[in-house]
């Protein structure tokens, strides 16, 4: 009997049949491109194709001064700007052993938590699109349209906001800053009941993710996984607590955690999430500090020879930024950890056995950013 | 008059469409020539008043079966083979014996006037409807005087089904998740 | 004359109305279609704190004839692999069928194209279950992977879920005793209630198969957007394309018409027989009426003075139909129309009330998975629609033979049968626990 | 109506080409089809007499086989789906192995 090209492609186990997604694909979340080998709707392999958004961020570092680099930060992980220009502006304030002071960290947390939100309220809205829930991207939206207004009133940008100075802020809070960000998150608690009631009880909703692309801790560890991937597996890890930058020591607030690990989980942990952000900006916002909100720092930076990591908790996992100078006004070499690159490792791992639809369930619970993916 | 257009509009689709399921090479193209041609048979049936057939044509044969075969066909997606030839050699003969048998039918028919009672086969037309078009009759004598074979039929749907299902269950799970 | 023009003038003298009745259906329901999906996205943007569609007329009223125009000037794309002719064909399948299932329903008792069906639910049914070979053809003919996974999941979707719905009708039928729509109806008057009420369970299980046979969410599995991209439809463009939307949209109304005729009384309005709530037979004309009004009050706050006029122009028009409703309780004469005008406005609002409900759930439900979907169907749905005849059945005998109260015994046998389903929901829990515990052993989900 | 040798022409004429589908095509589908086809012309002759003669039971005969053709597809195409499985082929005469 001949053997014919055409004779792979069939559904029957005789072989596999290999399906590509993206990097046109309305779920993959950007340009990835996944290549799945699949055995009827089941997955049996998957391996990830990525760079279709690589712009040599890294290498831009090293031709730019320390300030021209921060505006270049935003553009990765572009859902979350806020947190990528605290991570650079913290770990170069460590390179020069300046502190910013504590108005601005102040204010830089108040900022960076209503930027968790907003991450997290895009990652819920897509998430539950992709699981084919219309409405919620819509009630999401609508409350992150609310946060980009105040970003907008700060800072003059919305998405890309460059909102951070090195060594402090260059701009003082806006005459009602307290009160937008006041009726913002006194608003949130009621509009994140909509989402509960929509989806959190819903059989459907907990059948497509109850027990899909479970992840142990172990294996996340192993895989380098972080942020609420990991705390849904039942590590209690988030640097805001085990290692406190900005002004975070200053505030109480719960990591929540899950036990599965499963996608439902961390539907979970980010929800709670929200709700624990939304409890450290209404803590922050009774008092903010008066005083300066720009530390001593030149107008050239030549930080001194040396090297530095430093690492925050961004909304989707651990930021990381490693920093080398040689003593001149650019950097010798910047390294980025970024949270979505390394939690995509994970991928191949939690959708083997599972089916087609589970494939978008996963990619959405993963929460990439391909901007930070590729870099 | 009409009677007469509709009965060779559906009598030609009907043999056309058959003789196409038979030659075409692609698979599907066969199963969708098949549904033209039970279609056209269900309006043959329509026209002799069987609207119960007619419908149960439409439903079982297009809607279950013909679905049936056309989801194995997509399953056993083997192109290649397809397109390779068919039996060369028996296709001489198979036509020999169709012509044959086809001969050895239609000279019974047209002399059928001569055999007792055979006239009727041959007849201008039907004679005067007997039959009624109703549902219910064929309902009727389908649970009463054909009351065992309904169920002998419907106990061999049952056996049909399971074992379909157990032929075609997939037993051949080794390869690891 | 000769014979043959002769028996063309007889042919036409005997089947005129038929004809006409046809050409319009055909000729209206792109139409229609097209407004229930501008009525689609309205609601939708309503319930998720939007506008929705405005720039094409007032309101966007004019969006559907928009979007026609811009699908049907697009380039019409063929894939090189494709399979050509039943490419080209797959979608007129689906459009034929549905249209052709409409042909025999009953808008109301006087708007009807086929003559007098015996079998009418069946044919409608049965035809309109055709409509899958365009989408099973179609995913197959483009060649593409995203296509063939789409029409295998419809394959298997529909088949499971035209059994089941297939059985739920049986309760209907059992209770009309007939398959001719108008004696359907006519035996709804007959025993005072709407079949819903007689048969709960049937009705339920009518709408959820309904619903995954129009291929709506939340069993969209065949087109889901964010898996398959668009499923079977993944590779065509244009006006091909469109055909496959409107054959999903008449579909929905064809679902609709058979739902509202079987289960909710057709066009009967609310309490056919209580003689004194007649006065309900003029609430189409104030209904029309009160649109009418809303139109003028709109038509001043439209920003552009064309849609002024615009709005003024649909006022009219809900006017003028109001006064079509009102005319035969004014003029005498007329009165000979009153039953088929009422009916047929109660009709469709029964099949616009349907329709709504299945784009409620789109709005607000997540999809199911493809496992969960069959197992819905095979483990719940079919036993449940199986014990559903034979509990609606045994009420039946139990009137005949032994005189029992109908709505006695049909309370006992609904109650019967949700025991039942509840028993099966707890059997079908217990085992996807059992399943998903194992996590993610592979199961063949094609298999059955 | 027509005459009923109209119709007996059209069952004849399906069921050869069925025939000649059943001897000549390699692929097991397509020969199932043609029995299809086979069983189909038959229903026709069916549905004629029991027009012809007013009685029912030709039209029940005809529901019977549409009953069986159900059954023998269900069958045929479980075993063409078993035996693709393990030996890729739906040919049928590489179909040539009593047991594997």
């Amino acid at each position: 009997m001949q053997q014919d090209a055409s004779q792979k492609d069939t559904l029957l186990g005789a072989d596999e049949l290999v399906l590509n997604m993206g990097p046109q694909h309305p779920s993959t979340h950007g340009v990835l491109r996944v290549k799945l080998k699949l055995d009827g709707e089941r997955v049996r392999g998957t391996e990830c194709v990525i760079g279709y958004l690589h712009r040599g961020v890294e290498k831009i570092a090293e031709n730019r001064t320390y300030q021209q680099f921060a505006p270049y930060v935003d553009r990765m992980d572009y859902v979350a700007a806020v947190s990528n220009g605290l991570g650079y502006c913290e770990a170069v304030e460590k390179l020069l052993s300046v502190e910013a002071p504590l108005r601005a960290r102040v204010i830089r947390t108040i900022l960076t938590e209503l930027q968790r939100i907003a991450s997290h309220l895009l990652w819920l809205g897509t998430h539950a699109l992709d699981i084919g829930a219309l409405t919620p991207l819509f009630y999401c939206m609508r409350e992150r349209e609310e946060i980009l207004k105040i970003f907008e009133k700060y800072c003059g940008a919305r998405l890309t906001t460059h909102a951070f100075r090195i060594g402090g802020l260059q701009y003082e809070a806006y005459d009602g800053f307290e009160k937008d960000v006041e009726r913002f998150c006194k608003d949130f608690e009621r509009r994140i009941q909509e989402y509960v009631t929509l989806l959190t009880g819903n059989s459907i909703w907990i059948g497509r993710t109850r027990n899909v692309g479970v992840l142990n801790a172990a294996d996340c560890i192993a895989l380098g996984a972080s942020g609420p991937i990991l705390r849904a597996a039942g590590v209690k890890w988030d640097l805001r607590k085990a290692q406190p930058y900005a002004a975070y020591d200053r505030y109480q607030f719960e990591i929540p955690v899950g036990t599965n690990g499963d996608t439902y989980d961390r539907y979970m942990v980010r929800m709670e999430e929200m709700r624990q952000s939304r409890l450290i900006c209404l803590q922050a916002i009774e008092n903010i500090p008066e005083g300066p909100i720009m530390g001593k720092v030149g107008k050239v930076l030549k930080p001194p020879p040396g090297e530095i990591y430093h690492s925050i908790e961004a909304p989707k996992g651990i930021l990381g930024y490693y920093i080398v100078s040689d003593g001149t006004i650019q950097p010798y070499r910047v390294r980025i950890r970024p949270p979505s690159f390394i939690n995509l490792q994970a991928l191949d791992k939690m959708i083997r056995g599972h089916l087609v639809a589970d494939v978008v369930a996963v990619i959405g619970t993963l929460d990439i950013v391909l901007g930070e993916v590729d870099r | 008059m009409l009677d007469s257009i509709i009965f060779y509009f559906f009598a030609g689709v009907a043999v056309l469409s058959a003789a196409l399921m038979v030659t075409r090479r692609n698979a599907i193209h066969s199963a969708v020539f098949l549904i033209t041609t039970l279609l056209a048979t269900a309006g043959i049936f329509l026209q002799l008043r069987a609207e119960f057939l007619f419908i149960t044509q439409i439903i079982l044969y297009v809607g279950g079966i013909m679905v049936l075969f056309i989801f194995v066909i997509m399953l056993v997606r083997l192109d290649a083979p397809i397109h390779q030839l068919r039996f060369r050699m028996q296709r001489l003969v198979a036509i020999l014996v169709a012509a044959a048998l086809g001969m050895e039918v239609t000279v019974i028919l047209l002399l059928a006037h001569k055999l007792p009672g055979g006239g009727l086969l041959i007849q201008g037309s039907a004679p005067a409807d007997r039959l009624p078009p109703n549902s219910e009759e064929l309902a009727k004598s389908l649970f009463s005087n054909y009351l065992l074979p309904f169920e002998i039929a419907s106990i061999l749907l049952l056996v049909a089904m399971v074992g379909a299902v157990v032929m075609a269950k997939n037993r051949r799970r080794t390869d690891e998740p | 004359m000769n014979p043959t023009a002769q028996a063309l003038l007889h042919f036409l003298q005997t089947w005129w109305v038929e004809l006409v009745c046809a050409v319009v259906i055909v000729a209206i329901v792109p139409l229609i279609a097209g407004y229930v999906v501008l009525v689609e996205r309205k609601l939708m943007a309503d319930m998720q704190a939007r506008l929705g569609p405005m720039r094409v007329g007032p309101h966007g009223l004019l969006q559907p004839i928009a979007d026609a125009v811009k699908l049907l000037i697009k380039e019409d794309l063929v894939p090189r692999d494709a399979d050509g002719l039943i490419f080209w064909f797959a979608p007129v399948i689906t459009m034929v069928a549905a249209l052709t299932a409409m042909g025999a329903l009953y808008f109301g008792p006087a708007f009807r194209v086929a003559q007098d069906i015996n079998i009418g639910i069946l044919f409608v049914i049965g035809v309109s279950s055709l409509g899958f070979l365009g989408i099973i053809l179609g995913g197959w003919a483009s060649n593409s992977h995203y296509s063939i996974i789409g029409a295998i999941r419809s394959t298997a979707q529909l088949v499971s879920y035209e059994a089941a719905g297939g059985i739920a009708i049986v309760s209907a039928l059992l209770l009309a005793g007939t398959l001719r729509i108008p004696d359907i109806v006519a035996a709804q008057f007959d025993s005072h209630v709407w079949f819903i009420f007689l048969a709960p369970v049937g009705f339920f299980i009518f709408m959820v198969a309904s619903i995954a046979e129009t291929n709506r969410a939340p069993f969209d599995l065949p087109e889901a957007e964010s898996e398959l991209v668009a499923g079977y439809m993944t590779e065509y463009s244009g006006f091909r394309w469109s055909l496959y939307f409107l054959g999903e949209y008449a579909n929905m109304i064809v679902v609709a018409s058979v739902a509202t005729t079987l289960f909710l009384g057709g066009w009967l309005r609310p309490f056919p027989n209580i003689h004194w709530l007649r006065w309900l037979d003029l609430l189409p004309a104030l209904f029309l009426g009160f649109v009418g009004v809303y139109c003028i009050y709109r038509a001043g706050k439209q920003p552009v003075k064309i849609q002024t006029g615009f709005m003024w122009a649909v006022a009219l028009a809900c006017f003028g139909l109001a006064a079509v409703f009102i005319a035969p309780w004014i003029i005498a004469p007329l009165r000979f129309a009153l039953p088929g005008l009422n009916g047929a406005f109660w009709f469709l609002f029964k099949v616009s009330a349907y329709i709504y409900v299945f784009m409620w759930l789109r709005f607000t439900l997540p999809r199911y998975r493809f496992d969960q979907l069959m197992h819905l169907g095979w483990y719940i749905l079919i036993p449940l629609a199986i014990i559903n005849v034979f509990s609606v059945g045994l009420a039946l005998l139990l009137e005949s033979e032994f005189g029992l109260n109908r709505w006695f015994t049909m309370i006992v046998t609904t109650a019967f049968t949700l025991a039942i389903s509840l028993f099966l929901v707890r059997m079908h829990d217990k085992r996807t626990a059992a399943a998903s515990s194992a996590a993610a052993v592979p199961s063949d989900s094609y298999a059955g | 109506m027509m005459s009923p040798a109209h119709y007996l022409f059209l069952s004849l004429a399906l069921f050869l080409i069925g025939c000649i589908g059943v001897v000549t095509r390699r692929n097991v589908i397509v020969v199932l089809m043609s029995i299809e086809l086979i069983l189909n012309a038959v229903n026709i002759n069916l549905v004629l007499f029991s027009r012809i003669f007013g009685d029912v039971s030709g039209q029940v005969f005809a529901l019977f086989i549409i009953a069986d053709a159900a059954a023998e597809a269900a069958i045929g195409l479980g075993i063409v789906i078993a035996f693709f499985r393990n030996r890729e082929t739906v040919l049928a005469d590489e179909m040539d192995l009593l047991k594997w």
